[in-house]
C-alpha cells in the first residue's frame, strides 16, 4: 500500500473512531482513497470534525463533484479534501442521497469552496443542499428545466422561443 | 465601511456631545443604486456579470452571475472518448492550453497507471512553463489595462506572441494545442528547439525588467493596488483559493512542490511568495507580484529543463500511448498547478467504455472568483476593477 | 511629513522611469522586426522596434507543422471512416459504397499500394466546425487526411466552409450503388440457388462493363 | 504700449473691415484660429495620438488610408457622419443634445484669446487669461448635461466624477496662472507674449528668466491634464471602470464632438501654458552678435509657427504621459489636488510675489 494511501487510511480511522457506523468502510484504492458517509444527516458534523480536529485539519476542499448513480437510483457528491499547512494526507468523501427529492446537508459553512460547488451540483443534478445560504442555479439560467448532467436528461425543445438542440 | 450596509432611507444618527447635549443628525434621503457591471464590460475579462449595489462610488455588495460562457464541458466529456476530451480542455482556460492538457493527461495516466518517457515529461514541462509565462503576461498586461495603463499590455502581448510562435512551431497550433496526449505527445519537438527556446529566454529577460519598471514599480500602479482587496491566509484556504491567489496571501503552497508531478521534483525553483516590503500580504499588489516572480521562476525552470532534457535518437513521442484508452474501473482526482491555480479533474471510469462515466473539472478561476462577494464589500468601483483584475479570471474556465 | 515628500519623490522618479522607457520605444520606432518566421535563424535577432505587421500584405509564415485547414487526398482514402468516428466535433461526414469486384482496378490503389475497396460519394468536412485538434489526422491509416498550414480561409458564406472531397458525382454514385445492389442480388440469387441445390455458393461471373470514368473530384480545397 | 499695438495693426485693420453692417473682418479674424484648430484637431490630433501611441507601443498604427494612414481620421469622420444618431428613449433629449454642443463650443471659446502670433488674435481682451480660465468651466456644464441627460448609470458616474475633478483642479491651475500674471503684470494674453519676447530669445521666457516659475509651470501642467480629462486623470471616461464615462450613450457625430472638444482643449491648455510660461509666439532663438536669429525668426508667420510648435510639444508630452501611466483613483486624484498641488501652488504664489517685489 503506498504511503499516501496509508495516510488516508490513518485519517479515516480517526473519523471512524469518532463517528462509528455513520461512515462506511474505507475504500483504500491507490488512485483515490475514499469513504462514504452512510448516515447522510451526519455529513455536516463529520465535515466540521474533519476540518477542526487537530489531527486531521482538512482545511482545504479541493473539489466537490456531483455524481449520478443511476443504477442505484441515487445522486451523490464526491468531496476531495486535504490539508494546507497541516498533515500531508488527502481523502475523498462520498455522500449520497435519493435520486428524486433527495437532499444532502450543506457544508458551505465549513468550507466556503463548497458554496459555489454545491450550487453547481444542484444546478447539474438537482439534489438539494439543506442549509445552503444561497440555493440557486449557477451556470444554467434560473428558469432552465431539468438537470443537464443526469444520465437520463432530455434537453428541452425550446427555451424562451429559442430552439435548444443544435 | 460596515455602517454603509446598515444605512437606509432617512436614517438618523444620535451623536452625544459633551455630557448631555445630543445632536440628532438626519441623513439626506439616499437610495442604493443597482449597477449591472457586465456581461459586456471592459474590465470583467469576458462575460462575467457583477450586480453591484452601490452607494455612490462605494460598492455595498457585488454578486457575480456566471454561466454566459457555459459550454457543457462535463456533458461533452461523457460523450467523447478520452483522447477526444483533450482538445476540449484546451478551451477551458484558453490562455494556458498546455497546462490544462497536462492536468487532464496526468489524471488519466494516473488511472491508467502507465509510465511516461522521460523526454516527454521534459518537453511537457518546458511547454507548460512557456505557456505559464504567456498566461501571466496576459494577466499582467490586462491588469495594466484595468488600471488604465495600456502600453504594458501591448508589450506583454508582443512577448506573448513569441511564445505562441514557439508553441505553434512545436505543436502546430497557436492557442488550442492538443499537444499533450494521454501517454505522450502529438509530436516530437523540432530539431533546433533547444536553441530557439534558449534564444527566447535571452530575449525575454531584459523585457521582463522593462515591464517591471514600466508597470510594477510605478507609483500610481502601486498606490492603486496596495492594500486593496486584502485576503487573509486562513480565509483564502477556506475559500479554496489556489495558485498565485493563495500564494499572494502568503501561503507557501505550490502543487508543483507540494503534490509533485512530472519532473518537477528534480527541478530547482522557489515557490513565489510576495515580499512584505513591497506590498501588504494578501492584497492585489501581492497577487500581481507573485505572478511577476513566477515568470522569473518559470524561466529558471525552462533553462534547467533545457539542460536536463535527454536527447533520444528516433524518439517517438507516441510510443507510450496505449492503443485503446480504456482505464480500469475506478475513480481518480488528479490536478496540476495551472497559471491560475489548481486545475483538477475528477474522473470516474466504469472499466468498460472508452468514455468517462463522469469527468468533473475543478477550475481554479471558478473557486477563486467565489470569494468576489466578500472581497468587494465596501470597495470603491475602481478598486473593484482592481480586485477583479488581480483575481485574473478566464471566463472560459469559470463557466467551462 | 517625510513620507509625504518621499511619496512625491518616488512618484516623480517612477513616472520619469516609465516615461524614459516609452520614449525609448518611440525613438526605436524607426526599426521594424519584419516578417521573419520562427523557422528563420534570425527570428529573435531584432529586439527593439515595431513588431506588428500589415496583415494580409505581410504575414508571419505559419510553420510547416501548422494545423489549420483540413485537406483530404481522395486518391489515398480507403474509406475506413476512422476519422469520422474519432472526430470529437463530428465535422466529417463520410458515405461509402463498396466497390464491386470488377471495379477494383478502376477504383485503384493508394500511393502506398493498398487496394481501395470503397467508393467515396460523400466525404464532407465542415471546416467551420473543425477545431483543428488533429485527432482525425492521427488515426488516418493512409495519411490522406492532413492539416495544411493555410491559416486564412475565411468565407463570406458559411456554406462555402463545407468542403466536398468525395470522388464520385451523384450520378456516378447512383450507378455504383445500383451495380452493387445488382451484384448483391446476383450473389443472393446464386446463394439461394446453391442452397437449393445444396452446393457451395459459386462466385458470380464478372459482368462486362463499359470503362468507368470516375473523375476524382478534388473538392474546393485544391482551388 | 505702442509697440504691441503696431504688432496688432494687421488684425486691427482686418477686424475693422465691415461689409455694410456685417463685421466680416472680425468674423474672419476669429475664424482663422478656429479653422486651424478644427483642421488640426481633425487630422493631426487624432492621427498624432494614434501614431504616437503606436510607436510607443511598438506598433505601426494606422497605415491603410492614405500614405502612412494620413487620411485615417478623415475616413473615421466620414464613418461617424454616416452613423445613426441615436438618442435613447429614456434620455433627457434636450440635455442629451445640448451636452456635446456646450462642450464643443466651450472648448473652442477660449481660442478667442489665444494669440497666434503678433498679428493674429481673436480678441485681445485685457482680462484674456481670466476669460480663458473661466471659459473652461463651461465644459463642466456640457459634461454634466450629457452625463445626466444620457440616463445611464455609467454616464452619471462619469459626469459626477468629471465635475468634481474639473472644479477642484481649477484652483491650483488658476493660482499657478496667477503667478504668471504677477510676473507679467497683465492678464492680456498678447501682453504675456510681448513681455517675454526679446533679443535673447528663450532667456526672456518666464520659465528660464524667473527662478520660481518652474513650480507654477509644473503645477499648471498637471492641473491642465486633469482639466482636459487626460490620463492619468481620465477618470471621467475611465474605460476600464465606467465603460466610456459620460459619453457612453453617444454615437456618430455627437461622439465625434466630444473627441474634437477634447483635442481642442488639449491644444488650448497647451497654448495657455506656452503663452504664460514659454513666451507664446516669441522665438526661442537669441540674437548672437551680428547673427540676429531672433529677429529673423520673428514676425506674424513665425509667431504662429512658434506657438503652434510649442502647443504641439505639450500635446506630445500629454500623449506621452497618457501612454505611460496608469490611471489614478478618484480619491487619489483629490488627494493630489488638495494636498499636493494646492499647497504648492500657494507656496509658488507667495514666492513669486516676494520675487516680484524684491527682484
Amino acid at each position: 500500500m503506498p504511503a499516501a494511501v496509508q495516510q488516508s487510511k490513518a485519517a479515516y480511522d480517526i473519523i471512524r473512531e469518532r463517528f462509528g457506523e455513520a461512515v462506511s468502510e474505507c475504500d483504500a484504492n491507490p488512485t483515490m482513497p475514499f469513504f462514504e458517509v452512510a448516515d447522510t444527516s451526519k455529513w455536516a458534523d463529520i465535515a466540521l470534525f474533519m476540518r477542526d480536529d487537530s489531527r486531521l485539519k482538512f482545511n482545504y476542499m479541493a473539489c466537490l463533484s456531483g455524481v449520478d448513480y443511476m443504477e442505484q437510483g441515487q445522486l451523490g457528491i464526491v468531496c476531495n479534501l486535504e490539508s494546507i499547512g497541516g498533515p500531508t494526507h488527502k481523502i475523498a468523501v462520498k455522500v449520497k442521497c435519493a435520486r428524486d427529492g433527495g437532499s444532502i446537508p450543506s457544508v458551505s459553512c465549513v468550507w466556503h469552496t463548497a458554496n459555489w460547488h454545491e450550487r453547481e451540483a444542484y444546478d447539474m443534478y438537482g439534489m438539494t443542499f439543506e442549509g445552503h445560504p444561497d440555493h440557486r442555479r449557477i451556470l444554467c439560467p434560473e428558469d432552465w428545466t431539468g438537470f443537464p448532467l443526469r444520465k437520463d436528461y432530455q434537453v428541452q425543445e425550446t427555451y424562451h422561443g429559442i430552439k435548444v438542440p443544435y | 465601511m460596515q455602517e454603509l450596509g446598515k444605512a437606509d432611507l432617512n436614517s438618523t444618527r444620535i451623536i452625544p456631545q459633551g455630557d448631555n447635549r445630543v445632536v440628532i443628525e438626519k441623513d439626506l434621503d439616499t437610495e442604493y443604486m443597482v449597477l449591472s457591471m457586465g456581461p459586456q464590460h471592459p474590465s470583467t475579462h469576458g462575460v462575467l456579470r457583477l450586480e453591484c449595489i452601490t452607494d455612490g462610488e462605494v460598492v455595498v455588495e457585488a454578486e457575480p452571475y456566471l454561466g454566459y460562457l457555459h459550454r457543457c464541458f462535463e456533458k461533452y466529456c461523457e460523450k467523447v472518448d478520452y483522447p477526444g476530451i483533450v482538445p476540449y480542455t484546451d478551451r477551458m482556460d484558453y490562455l494556458a492550453g498546455i497546462n490544462n492538457e497536462m492536468a487532464f493527461c496526468i489524471t488519466v495516466e494516473k488511472l491508467l497507471d502507465i509510465e511516461i518517457p522521460r523526454r516527454v515529461e521534459f518537453i511537457r514541462v518546458i511547454t507548460a512553463e512557456l505557456n505559464r509565462i504567456a498566461s501571466h503576461l496576459v494577466a499582467i498586461g490586462t491588469y495594466g489595462i484595468d488600471l488604465g495603463a495600456f502600453t504594458p499590455f501591448l508589450f506583454c502581448f508582443r512577448d506573448r506572441e513569441h511564445i505562441l510562435n514557439l508553441l505553434e512551431w512545436i505543436s502546430g497550433a497557436r492557442m488550442l494545442y492538443n499537444y499533450v496526449w494521454i501517454g505522450g505527445l502529438s509530436y516530437d519537438v523540432p530539431a533546433d528547439f533547444k536553441k530557439r527556446v534558449d534564444e527566447f529566454v535571452t530575449y525575454f529577460k531584459p523585457k521582463v525588467v522593462e515591464l517591471y519598471q514600466l508597470l510594477t514599480t510605478n507609483e500610481i500602479f502601486v498606490k492603486r493596488t496596495k492594500g486593496i482587496g486584502i485576503m487573509p491566509a486562513d480565509v483564502a484556504i477556506n475559500y479554496g483559493w489556489s495558485g498565485p491567489m493563495l500564494r499572494g496571501s502568503g501561503v507557501d503552497w505550490d502543487l508543483r512542490r507540494n503534490d509533485p508531478y512530472s519532473v518537477y521534483p528534480e527541478l530547482d525553483f522557489k515557490v513565489a511568495l510576495p515580499d512584505p516590503k513591497f506590498c501588504e500580504i494578501g492584497d492585489s499588489l501581492a497577487r500581481h507580484l507573485v505572478r511577476a516572480i513566477e515568470i522569473d521562476e518559470s524561466l529558471k525552470i525552462i533553462e534547467q529543463c533545457l539542460d536536463k532534457m535527454p536527447e533520444v535518437d528516433g524518439f517517438d513521442p507516441r510510443a507510450a500511448i496505449p492503443k485503446k484508452i480504456r482505464p480500469k474501473a475506478g475513480e481518480v482526482y488528479g490536478r496540476a498547478e495551472n497559471p491560475r491555480g489548481e486545475l483538477g479533474f475528477y474522473i470516474q471510469s466504469d472499466g468498460k467504455s472508452t468514455k468517462p462515466l463522469r469527468c468533473k473539472a475543478r477550475s481554479s478561476c471558478f473557486v477563486n472568483l467565489s470569494a468576489m462577494k466578500d472581497l468587494s464589500k465596501g470597495q470603491l468601483i475602481p478598486d473593484l476593477v482592481a480586485i477583479i483584475g488581480s483575481i485574473d479570471i478566464v471566463l472560459g474556465e469559470v463557466d467551462r | 511629513m517625510s513620507e509625504y515628500f518621499s511619496n512625491i519623490k518616488t512618484g516623480a522618479s517612477t513616472i520619469a522611469t516609465g516615461m524614459a522607457i516609452t520614449l525609448k520605444h518611440f525613438f526605436n520606432a524607426v526599426k521594424r522586426k519584419g516578417d521573419a518566421g520562427i523557422d528563420d535563424a534570425d527570428y529573435f535577432k531584432q529586439v527593439d522596434g515595431l513588431c506588428t505587421l500589415q496583415y494580409p500584405r505581410e504575414a508571419v509564415p505559419t510553420p510547416a507543422i501548422g494545423r489549420y485547414r483540413l485537406h483530404m487526398d481522395a486518391e489515398d482514402c480507403i474509406g475506413c471512416s476512422q476519422c469520422e468516428r474519432a472526430c470529437p466535433v463530428e465535422c466529417i461526414t463520410i458515405e461509402t459504397i463498396k466497390v464491386t469486384a470488377d471495379d477494383l482496378a478502376a477504383c485503384g490503389k493508394t500511393s502506398g499500394g493498398q487496394q481501395k475497396r470503397f467508393w467515396l460519394p460523400v466525404f464532407d468536412i465542415d471546416v467551420a466546425k473543425c477545431m483543428t485538434c488533429g485527432i482525425c489526422v492521427s488515426v488516418c491509416p493512409t495519411d490522406c487526411l492532413v492539416h495544411t498550414p493555410v491559416a486564412d480561409f475565411s468565407e463570406f458564406d458559411v456554406s462555402n466552409m463545407l468542403y466536398h472531397f468525395g470522388n464520385l458525382t451523384k450520378i456516378e454514385a447512383d450507378a455504383k450503388r445500383r451495380k452493387l445492389e445488382e451484384e448483391k442480388a446476383a450473389k443472393e440469387k446464386a446463394a439461394a440457388e446453391a442452397a437449393a441445390r445444396g452446393e457451395a455458393p459459386a462466385r458470380p461471373a464478372p459482368k462486362p462493363k463499359p470503362a468507368p470514368g470516375p473523375q476524382p473530384d478534388g473538392g474546393k480545397a485544391g482551388e | 504700449m505702442s509697440h504691441a499695438s503696431s504688432l496688432n495693426s494687421w488684425s486691427d485693420a482686418l477686424s475693422g473691415f465691415n461689409l455694410g453692417w456685417f463685421p466680416l473682418g472680425l468674423v474672419i479674424v476669429a475664424a482663422i484660429p478656429l479653422v486651424f484648430i478644427a483642421l488640426y484637431a481633425l487630422t493631426y490630433g487624432v492621427y498624432g495620438e494614434r501614431k504616437i501611441s503606436a510607436f510607443m507601443q511598438d506598433r505601426l498604427g494606422p497605415m491603410e488610408v492614405g500614405p502612412w494612414g494620413l487620411l485615417q481620421t478623415l475616413a473615421d469622420i466620414l464613418k461617424l457622419l454616416q452613423k445613426e444618431d441615436i438618442v435613447p428613449n429614456a434620455a433627457d433629449k434636450f440635455l442629451f443634445v445640448i451636452g456635446p454642443l456646450v462642450m464643443f463650443v466651450g472648448s473652442f471659446l477660449a481660442f478667442v484669446v489665444l494669440p497666434f502670433g503678433p498679428a493674429f488674435i481673436g480678441a485681445d481682451l485685457n482680462v484674456g487669461l481670466f476669460y480663458a480660465v473661466g471659459i473652461v468651466a463651461l465644459e463642466v456644464v456640457g459634461i454634466l448635461a450629457s452625463g445626466w441627460g444620457s440616463n445611464n448609470k455609467w454616464a452619471l458616474y462619469g459626469a459626477v466624477r468629471s465635475v468634481a475633478q474639473i472644479v477642484s483642479y481649477e484652483i491650483p491651475a488658476s493660482i499657478a496662472l496667477l503667478c504668471g500674471a504677477m510676473m507679467a503684470g497683465t492678464l492680456s494674453m498678447q501682453q504675456f507674449c510681448v513681455a517675454q519676447s526679446g533679443p535673447l530669445g528663450l532667456l526672456h521666457w518666464y520659465l528660464f528668466s524667473n527662478p520660481i516659475a518652474w513650480l507654477p509651470f509644473i503645477i499648471y501642467f498637471i492641473s491642465s491634464l486633469a482639466e482636459t480629462n487626460r490620463a492619468p486623470f481620465d477618470i471621467p471616461e475611465a474605460e476600464s471602470e465606467l465603460v466610456a464615462g459620460f459619453f457612453t450613450e453617444y454615437t456618430g457625430m455627437k461622439f465625434a464632438m466630444f473627441f474634437l472638444a477634447e483635442y481642442g482643449s488639449m491644444f488650448m491648455v497647451s497654448g495657455i501654458i506656452s503663452i504664460v510660461f514659454l513666451g507664446g509666439w516669441a522665438s526661442p532663438l537669441p540674437n548672437i552678435g551680428s547673427l540676429a536669429l531672433n529677429d529673423m525668426t520673428s514676425g506674424p508667420a513665425w509667431g504662429a509657427f512658434w506657438i503652434i510648435m510649442k502647443g504641439f510639444f505639450f500635446i506630445f508630452v500629454q500623449m506621452w504621459l497618457r501612454w505611460t501611466l496608469p490611471r489614478l483613483r478618484v480619491d487619489q486624484l483629490m488627494y493630489l489636488c488638495w494636498k499636493v498641488l494646492t499647497p504648492f501652488a500657494f507656496i509658488a504664489f507667495v514666492l513669486t510675489a516676494v520675487w516680484e517685489i524684491y527682484k
